[in-house]
């Protein structure tokens, strides 16, 4: 195969694919009848790398194999792309949330006793993350697990003053008929 | 009608038309009917025919058209294909054009009259949307002929950004909760204040009775949501004041209650009793 | 914004977005700060159009917008990425589809009337389950028959920038003008 096809060939390929193509990989995308050696493949992937030196993304050897991707210099453009949607946090994530915060100090263990399933690491973690909520100390118990409250960044966030400002734990006993008519300023 | 005379096909064989069958061999009648339900339908099939002779579509020879889209649907029928109601519809129309193409013409007739013109109409309409039709299926198309690119981006982990919360979706998280709790009591008790106090003292008393308490026999399913948060609160409030403890062996495992004065050597988890 | 970072920024931009951008959506993607009107994005849109023309992919502009993709010369390379093959529409659901892309606003007996056969749900099913048509309003006539047109996303598929762009319908010649000039080609 022609020089500057296979460099075509291989933009094509590379830019299509879903994952990372190793050249191992990228050699059986040809037949013995393409005429094209893997020395030949090594060399056009290094002129490939030398030509988008000069843009806005790269043909990076990772891991697995080669990938074009958008560089790092840009990554400020890039990232708006995502902001146009905000993400949502998921319901095991808010009643993990609304647990701490009306139950704390609270463990885990209490957390999924609640809710009736295991809590997941991940949730924890995007919480502490977020800094809403944080280990106040460990339970004297087997474990010592971590009993967690809320932080005051999450009483910032919801617009608190203190804790005993949350909507009280009574009212959910009605809290169909009252309509959640909370005097909070909700701001984002 | 003499299926001989006319060079009418009965096959197509690698893209040949197989007008005759040939007198050895042997056609079988699934072929046939691939054949004959290929077409779109009685407009299809009368372009077809008229392809087929090179006729001018603007001047079909309806006499010996007609002939040939007879032994057609006779065929069909021969082989029990399922004929659309249409293909009715047109050998009708097409023994109607016959018919009036026979009849003396009259001199105030125009050339518009043309018995035929509809049908030619028609036959037009649906050849040039049948070319339509192949010439989309030749454009380029995304996923098969030409494919989109999307290379991952690179960002940095905290420009993603943050979800929002709102207060009365963390209440109504909690109310879920508490009500997904509550599942199995069917009725709705009355508003009645159970003080938290109160509770307190009956699971002290219930604590020095037994020593050891688990977790859940604690919630009293008559008493409603209010009672569990009541409850809760109530052991929230002694474990605060350091008159209980609050054991688990592991992860899951069960809850118990202890008063704060018992030590771990002394109770056996297992079996939940006090074991001195 | 200088005219070599602007370009390696759309670069990037484009690279990584999922969904052909249109300029005026990548206009949004800078503040006034950054210094770039249409007329600067436009043009650097031509030259990214020009700098990928001896390549294996392409920046191409269809119905919503700029996309980079691979070039249709490159299928038989791109296509060996997944063992899954392309479908194959039938005739009758491409008929239904020109008649739709052609006449629009259509309705089903319109279509049928054309087609000299019933226009079958499924057809219409699965061309509005793919997308590329939609009802566009009613027919102000007794049962308020759906008139049907085709989408943006149908236009984007078949890499067509609008409708002006689709293959010329052939043009009906009446029986009358035949009469009169019988050396007409026949094109069978």
């Amino acid at each position: 195969m022609e020089k500057q096809q296979l460099k075509s060939t291989l933009e094509a390929i590379l830019f299509s694919a879903n994952d990372p193509l190793s050249s191992l990989q990228l050699e059986k995308y040809f037949d013995p009848k393409d005429q094209v050696n893997r020395a030949d493949l090594k060399a056009t992937l290094v002129l490939l790398q030398q030509q988008y030196h000069h843009s806005g993304i790269e043909l990076k050897q990772v891991q697995t194999g080669y990938r074009f991707q958008t560089r790092q210099e840009y990554k400020y453009w890039v990232a708006k792309h995502t902001s146009e949607r905000t993400p949502k946090y998921s319901r095991a994530l808010l009643e993990t949330l609304a647990i701490i915060a009306y139950q704390q100090p609270t463990t885990r263990a209490e957390i999924e006793a609640i809710r009736g399933v295991t809590v997941s690491s991940n949730i924890i973690k995007t919480l502490e993350e977020r800094q809403w909520i944080r280990v106040l100390g460990h339970k004297e118990v087997p474990g010592r697990p971590a009993m967690f409250g809320t932080s005051r960044e999450f009483l910032d966030y919801f617009n608190l003053k203190s804790l005993n400002e949350l909507p009280k734990l009574s009212d959910l006993v009605s809290v169909k008929d009252v309509n959640f008519s909370l005097n909070l300023e909700q701001t984002t | 009608m003499d299926l001989m005379n006319k060079p009418t096909p009965l096959a197509v064989v690698q893209g040949e038309v197989i007008t005759q069958p040939p007198e050895d061999l042997y056609i079988p009648p699934e072929a046939l009917e691939v054949f004959l339900e290929s077409f779109e339908g009685p407009l299809d099939l009368l372009l077809y025919l008229i392809k087929k002779q090179n006729f001018d579509i603007l001047n079909i020879p309806i006499a010996k058209i007609t002939e040939q889209y007879m032994e057609y649907m006779l065929l069909m029928q021969d082989i029990k294909l399922d004929l659309a109601a249409e293909y009715l519809v047109m050998a009708a129309i097409l023994a109607e054009i016959k018919a009036r193409l026979l009849l003396p013409i009259h001199e105030e007739l125009e050339e518009e009259d043309d018995p035929r013109s509809e049908l030619i109409r028609r036959l037009q309409q649906y050849e040039r949307f049948k070319q339509a039709a192949e010439d989309i299926d030749a454009l380029q198309r995304e996923q098969r002929d030409t494919f989109s690119i999307s290379v991952p981006k690179i960002v940095d982990e905290v420009e993603k950004p943050l979800a929002d919360v709102q207060l009365d979706e963390l209440l109504q998280a909690f109310q879920a909760v508490i009500q997904r709790m509550d599942v199995k009591s069917s009725h709705q008790i009355k508003r009645e204040s159970l003080s938290i106090r109160e509770k307190m003292t009956h699971i002290l008393a219930q604590l020095q009775e037994g020593n050891f308490l688990p977790f859940y026999n604690l919630f009293i399913n008559i008493e409603g949501r209010q009672g569990i948060v009541v409850t809760f609160i109530a052991i929230l409030e002694l474990l605060k004041t350091h008159l209980i403890d609050v054991v688990q062996t592991k992860a899951y495992a069960e809850i118990y209650l202890r008063p704060a004065t018992a030590s771990e050597e002394n109770i056996d988890i297992e079996s939940g009793k006090k074991s001195l």
